[in-house]
């Protein structure tokens, strides 16, 4: 099947059909048929569900049982250095090159991809700033925090202007701060700067804030694909809370809204998670605070989490 | 033993650079007894001070005194120090017990006193049914708080922990956070290595602010809280009608400025605490459905920027 | 328990548990097989006719034992005592116990010890009685004072070069490249050249004691000025002794930590 | 006045296709060892042999009552490259055995694979690095005290007679390189610890050798000598520069060897060497 003549290339920046690939008993894909689109596309699903596993059929690192995959219009067994050279991939786990700063292996990776050496250190530069590495980018990499590894991860991917960004886990050992930036550039790269993201993620929150839709795994097989929008339908009443006042404070509000049929359960990071039943709106949330004189410092309406439909996904399979 | 009210830790111009990178400056401090928190941005100098004060590395210039003792090659002083380190180092292929029982012959006890001790300290940290499997098939969460239990076994008068609630889930976080607590209740001194400052502010209030190396702020954390209240905040609003909101709110005399976008408002108050108490009453009055209320830059990075300026 | 038993228990359950002893024991295991396919191609008659059961032995002790066993294996748990713990960072742990840095360091040479002859003796004593099934009866009671003083060269060979490597592996981040440049480059090069200088290596007096014919030395025996056994002897312990102390002086007052 | 976009740029440039990758590689890896004070020291040392027989020939040439004592001729140049053979083992112990295993530690093996160059080229840039250093310890001193011989020599009797020796040093040492350089590679490939991986490198040398002499010495037959790899350095010598050797010529069963070295160290690296850890 030729390449560019296959009627889904156009659209879809990755079509796989009928991937299977089978380790023994172990059905790592199951006959995965899916067509990313262009854009950020989230790729869902419990860890073992076989999201490494399919990033790393597109890069050519697995050759597949049956079926086959193509990006960008090129067919992956065929020409997976092609591929490679249009993707930009950013490992799970923690990586780096042995005994070079941040400046020295990202050009060197560039070079890799086929840069002059001159541009890939120019280039270099670039990446580094844009996802923030400011002077530390001389330093010995091995004496990094995560946190830079993961941003010298993004920039090793973004160096030679890729097409498309594989990223695998990308907030994966963030501190809060850090995983916020990390989103925000992935927005950025998605919504503005025109490059196609798969993002994989067992945390759903981030596909949330980053992709615009996603396909969903689990057990190696496609449980769901579309728009995040039509797969979410109706947006239920549910809210990220944080207050600010005593532990006190706090369970008198939780207990006002219990009184009323709402519930709020502590969650991360000393967030409260706020259900209203319907009827109510966030006023009510505002109010009982007043009255329990707690401040109410943040507050987000969260549609219904990419959890249910994920569930709902995989109830129904 | 010296006296309850003596300081734990005291450094005078204490230094450490490696090469020309500086780890801390000219640091004289005194931490008292209770639960201290070390809240700094990575890389800031604080595992620098951590190294300084548990005896891994020695002082450039200055001094560095542990309960009233220097700590480099001071063996008898760690009879009285507990550390949990911030890596993710163990003997992959020892089972828990095995490990802290070993550690603890260490200190002196025979295999069978040891052997109870490491069980209770097991115990604290709710990790006995995990006591005879590896440490390799740990996962993130169990490692932690096997560390912990390694460095309370020998029940010190001194805990230092780095980074405690490093990669734990919630529950995780907040049994630690209460396991610290009573540790501190039975008269231990702690102290414990953040960058999240809400993670200390729920463990204690008197907290060190370390950043690039110097000490930047000393004391309570009510204290950094105001700190935090006075410099400009920005407060975030997104509802229906963001420009009824917005002419609602600019006569007030806490709001000092705003700006409006597509979907909401941003407000810019010197005194969000007086703002926070007002806003709720505009809120009901005018019905107005808020979908998000959120203050991007309510955190430590802020307290630094300001306090740094 | 006193820190140095404490000490010792430890890193003898560490170093016994790793992988790697599987794969050095495995090594220890290809002298006896060795041994076994010599002794009976002596049996089948398959063999050189002047080829004995003892000569077989003595020619794997030299050749097998000394020359590369014990490099490899005194090498590997030398290195590891102090290499490991500090990549691995969990050197850490031991340091904040009330146990002094010397007392860590005798602790792990101890285990080393332990671990090493654990490995090497019985295998070198496996490897004599096999080939000694090759000869007559008698010859191998007759032969087992010499197999006792292989055990006893063999035993200070892993006491001297475990002492020499445990200081490397204090000092050096790259113990291995500097104990094989030691043994490969040194040990051999001086030997060429005559006179005192050969007096510098702890092979030259591990060859001093060996109880086997000169020949079989290979051409390292030619410039060997003579040191009577227990002048080598009483060397060995004190570049032992000496090896220790600097090592654990060495371990005392090195910094272990990852500079920012 | 149009405000240009400072961050992200997607790149103009071209991007050439994969040939050249593996010289990236070398490159990149000999400059980094090349511009270490430790190593250089190393390789100093390395050169002290050289620098001796330099002097050797100089002085050969100014008193002729050193003439007779050293006749500088195919023996001595292979003699020379035996005694530098100690010095590449060293070689391939660090940082040969650390080339691999070092990125299977920090997992520098993903980033590698994933960008567009095959397994071949990572082996063949690594081993290039390895290569490389050995070529300055081995083959170019030789070359260098070749030429000051002919520079030195007043007339042409030893170029006439010894004019094959600069090719017998190429190849000898492009033989013996590629044995032990693709044998370091595949122990170190073998171990995320690039001590271990030395190690084990060793081992198998000095195994090699104490099996060669084993079987020699219990079947006489000296065939067997060529299991062990320092003789089989030997043999390959004697192959290119003639001259004896301490158990005879073997040439068929050396070329056996030499195969059976070279096969197993690139079936071990194509096993290995590889993104994705196969775990069923």
């Amino acid at each position: 099947m030729g390449d560019m003549g296959h009627p889904g290339a156009r659209d879809g920046v990755i079509q796989v059909e009928d991937l299977s690939i089978i380790y023994g008993r172990h059905r790592a894909l199951d006959s995965v048929t899916a067509s990313f689109p262009a854009g950020a596309v989230g790729l869902l699903g419990p860890n073992g569900a076989g999201k490494s596993s399919l990033l790393k059929t597109l890069l050519g690192f697995l050759t597949p049982t049956s079926g086959h995959a193509s990006v960008l219009g090129m067919e992956v067994a065929a020409r997976p250095l092609d591929v490679r050279q249009k993707v930009g991939y950013m490992p799970e786990i923690d990586c780096h090159i042995p005994g070079m700063n941040a400046v020295s292996l990202t050009a060197y990776l560039g070079e890799l991809c086929g840069m002059p050496s001159v541009e890939a250190i120019q280039r270099a530069h670039e990446a580094l700033y844009y996802v923030g590495l400011g002077d530390e980018r001389y330093r010995n990499v091995e004496t990094y925090s995560t946190g830079m590894k993961q941003r010298i991860k993004l920039a090793q991917a973004l160096v030679h202007g890729p097409g498309i960004l594989f990223l695998d886990e990308p907030t994966n050992g963030l501190d809060p701060k850090g995983r916020m930036e990390m989103l925000a550039l992935i927005r950025d790269l998605a919504r503005r700067k025109g490059v196609n993201v798969v993002l994989s993620s067992h945390l759903l929150r981030d596909v949330e804030e980053t992709c615009t839709s996603v396909v969903m795994l689990s057990h190696g097989k496609v449980v769901g694909q579309g728009t995040i929008e039509a797969l979410k339908g109706a947006s239920g009443e549910l809210f990220e809370v944080r207050l600010k006042g005593s532990q006190r404070q706090q369970e008198q509000f939780a207990a006002a809204l219990a009184a009323v049929g709402c519930s709020a359960t502590p969650a991360q990071d000393g967030m409260l998670e706020v259900a209203l039943t319907d009827g109510h709106g966030s006023e009510l949330i505002f109010a009982e605070a007043q009255r329990a004189d707690a401040q109410v410092r943040h507050l987000v309406r969260k549609q219904p989490t990419l959890e249910d439909v994920f569930a709902r996904a995989v109830g129904e399979k | 033993m010296t006296d309850t009210a003596a300081p734990i830790i005291r450094a005078e111009g204490l230094s450490r650079w490696y090469k020309q990178v500086i780890g801390i400056n000219d640091v004289s401090l005194t931490i008292a007894p209770g639960i201290t928190g070390l809240l700094g941005p990575n890389g800031a100098g604080k595992s620098t001070f951590m190294k300084l004060i548990t005896g891994q590395i020695r002082p450039s210039r200055g001094r560095c005194l542990v309960l009233g003792q220097p700590v480099w090659n001071n063996p008898p002083l760690m009879r009285r120090v507990g550390f949990c380190p911030e890596q993710d180092a163990f003997y992959s292929g020892m089972t828990g017990l095995a490990w802290v029982r070993g550690l603890l012959t260490l200190n002196g006890w025979s295999r069978a006193a040891a052997q109870e001790k490491a069980l209770a300290a097991l115990a604290a940290v709710s990790l006995l049914e995990a006591k005879d499997k590896k440490i390799g098939a740990y996962s993130k969460g169990m490692r932690q708080r096997v560390k912990l239990a390694q460095a309370i076994a020998h029940e010190p008068e001194l805990l230092i922990l780095d980074e405690p609630l490093g990669g734990m889930d919630p529950m995780g976080r907040r049994s630690t956070i209460k396991m610290i607590k009573d540790w501190a209740a039975q008269g231990r001194s702690i102290i414990v290595s953040s960058h999240i400052l809400h993670e200390i502010e729920s463990m204690t209030s008197s907290i060190l602010l370390v950043n690039h190396g110097r000490i930047v702020a000393e004391g309570n954390v009510h204290e950094i809280r105001e700190l935090i209240e006075e410099h400009p905040h920005r407060i975030f609003i997104q509802c229906d009608d963001p420009r009824q909101l917005a002419g609602r709110l600019v006569g007030w005399p806490v709001v000092a400025g705003m700006r409006l976008d597509e979907d909401g408002v941003e407000v810019q108050t010197t005194k969000p605490d007086a703002f926070f108490t007002k806003l709720p009453d505009v809120i009901l009055a005018d019905k107005v459905r808020v979908t998000r209320l959120l203050s991007p830059d309510d955190n430590l990075q802020a307290v630094f920027d300001y306090l740094v300026k | 328990m006193s820190p140095l038993a404490a000490v010792f228990r430890l890193s003898l359950a560490v170093l016994m548990k790793s992988k790697r002893t599987l794969v050095i024991g495995l090594l220890c295991f290809l002298p006896v097989l060795g041994s076994f396919a010599g002794t009976s191609l002596i049996l089948s008659g398959v063999a050189t006719h002047e080829l004995t059961g003892f000569s077989l032995t003595s020619f794997i002790i030299v050749n097998a034992y000394v020359y590369v066993l014990l490099v490899v294996v005194t090498l590997f748990y030398g290195t590891a005592l102090i290499s490991d713990e500090v990549d691995e960072k969990t050197i850490t742990y031991l340091f904040m116990r009330p146990v002094s840095k010397t007392t860590i360091y005798l602790g792990k040479y101890l285990a080393y010890l332990v671990a090493a002859s654990s490995l090497l003796l019985p295998s070198a004593a496996i490897c004599f009685l096999i080939a000694m099934t090759a000869d007559a009866s008698g010859e191998a009671a007759h032969h087992l004072p010499i197999l006792l003083e292989d055990l006893t060269v063999l035993a200070l060979g892993i006491v001297a070069y475990g002492a020499l490597y445990a200081l490397l592996g204090a000092w050096s981040k790259r113990p291995v490249f500097v104990g094989l440049g030691f043994t490969l480059v040194w040990e051999t090069l001086v030997t060429f050249i005559p006179g005192y200088l050969s007096k510098l290596t702890i092979k030259h007096y591990l060859l001093a004691l060996l109880p086997h014919a000169v020949g079989q030395r290979g051409i390292l025996g030619l410039f060997e000025s003579p040191t009577s056994p227990a002048a080598a002897v009483v060397v060995l312990l004190l570049t032992t002794a000496g090896l220790l102390a600097l090592g654990s002086w060495m371990f005392t007052n090195k910094e272990y930590v990852l500079e920012q | 006045m149009p405000i240009y976009d400072q961050s992200y740029r997607p790149y103009r440039g071209t991007l050439s296709s994969h040939s050249m990758r593996w010289l990236t590689i070398a490159r990149a890896g000999l400059q980094h060892y090349l511009s270490r004070r430790m190593f250089l020291i190393f390789l100093f040392t390395a050169f002290i042999p050289a620098i001796a027989r330099g002097v050797i020939i100089w002085l050969s040439h100014q008193t002729n009552a050193t003439r007779d004592l050293t006749s500088i001729d195919g023996a001595w140049f292979r003699n020379f490259l035996d005694w530098q053979g100690q010095f590449l083992l060293l070689v391939c112990i660090w940082p040969g055995a650390i080339l691999i295993a070092r990125d299977l530690k920090t997992n520098a093996i993903q980033l590698y694979l994933s960008k567009p160059l095959t397994r071949t080229d990572y082996v063949a840039g690594k081993f290039a690095i390895l290569a490389g250093i050995a070529f300055l310890l081995m083959p170019a001193p030789a070359l260098l005290l070749f030429l000051m011989e002919v520079g030195l020599s007043t007339d042409t009797a030893f170029i006439s007679s010894y004019f094959w020796i600069p090719f017998a040093i190429l190849g000898y040492s492009l033989v013996v390189i590629t044995g032990a350089g693709l044998l370091s590679l595949a122990a170190s490939s073998f171990t995320r610890s690039g001590r271990y991986a030395g190690l084990l490198f060793f081992a198998i040398v000095f195994f090699s050798q104490v099996g060669g002499q084993l079987m020699r010495f219990i079947t006489g037959d000296h065939g067997w000598i060529v299991l062990s790899l320092p003789a089989l350095m030997d043999q390959v010598g004697a192959l290119f520069f003639g001259g004896p050797t301490e158990f005879g010529l073997h040439p068929l069963p050396s070329l056996l060897m030499y195969g059976l070295v070279v096969g197993l160290s690139l079936l071990v690296l194509r096993r290995r060497v590889r993104a994705v850890e196969i775990v069923t």
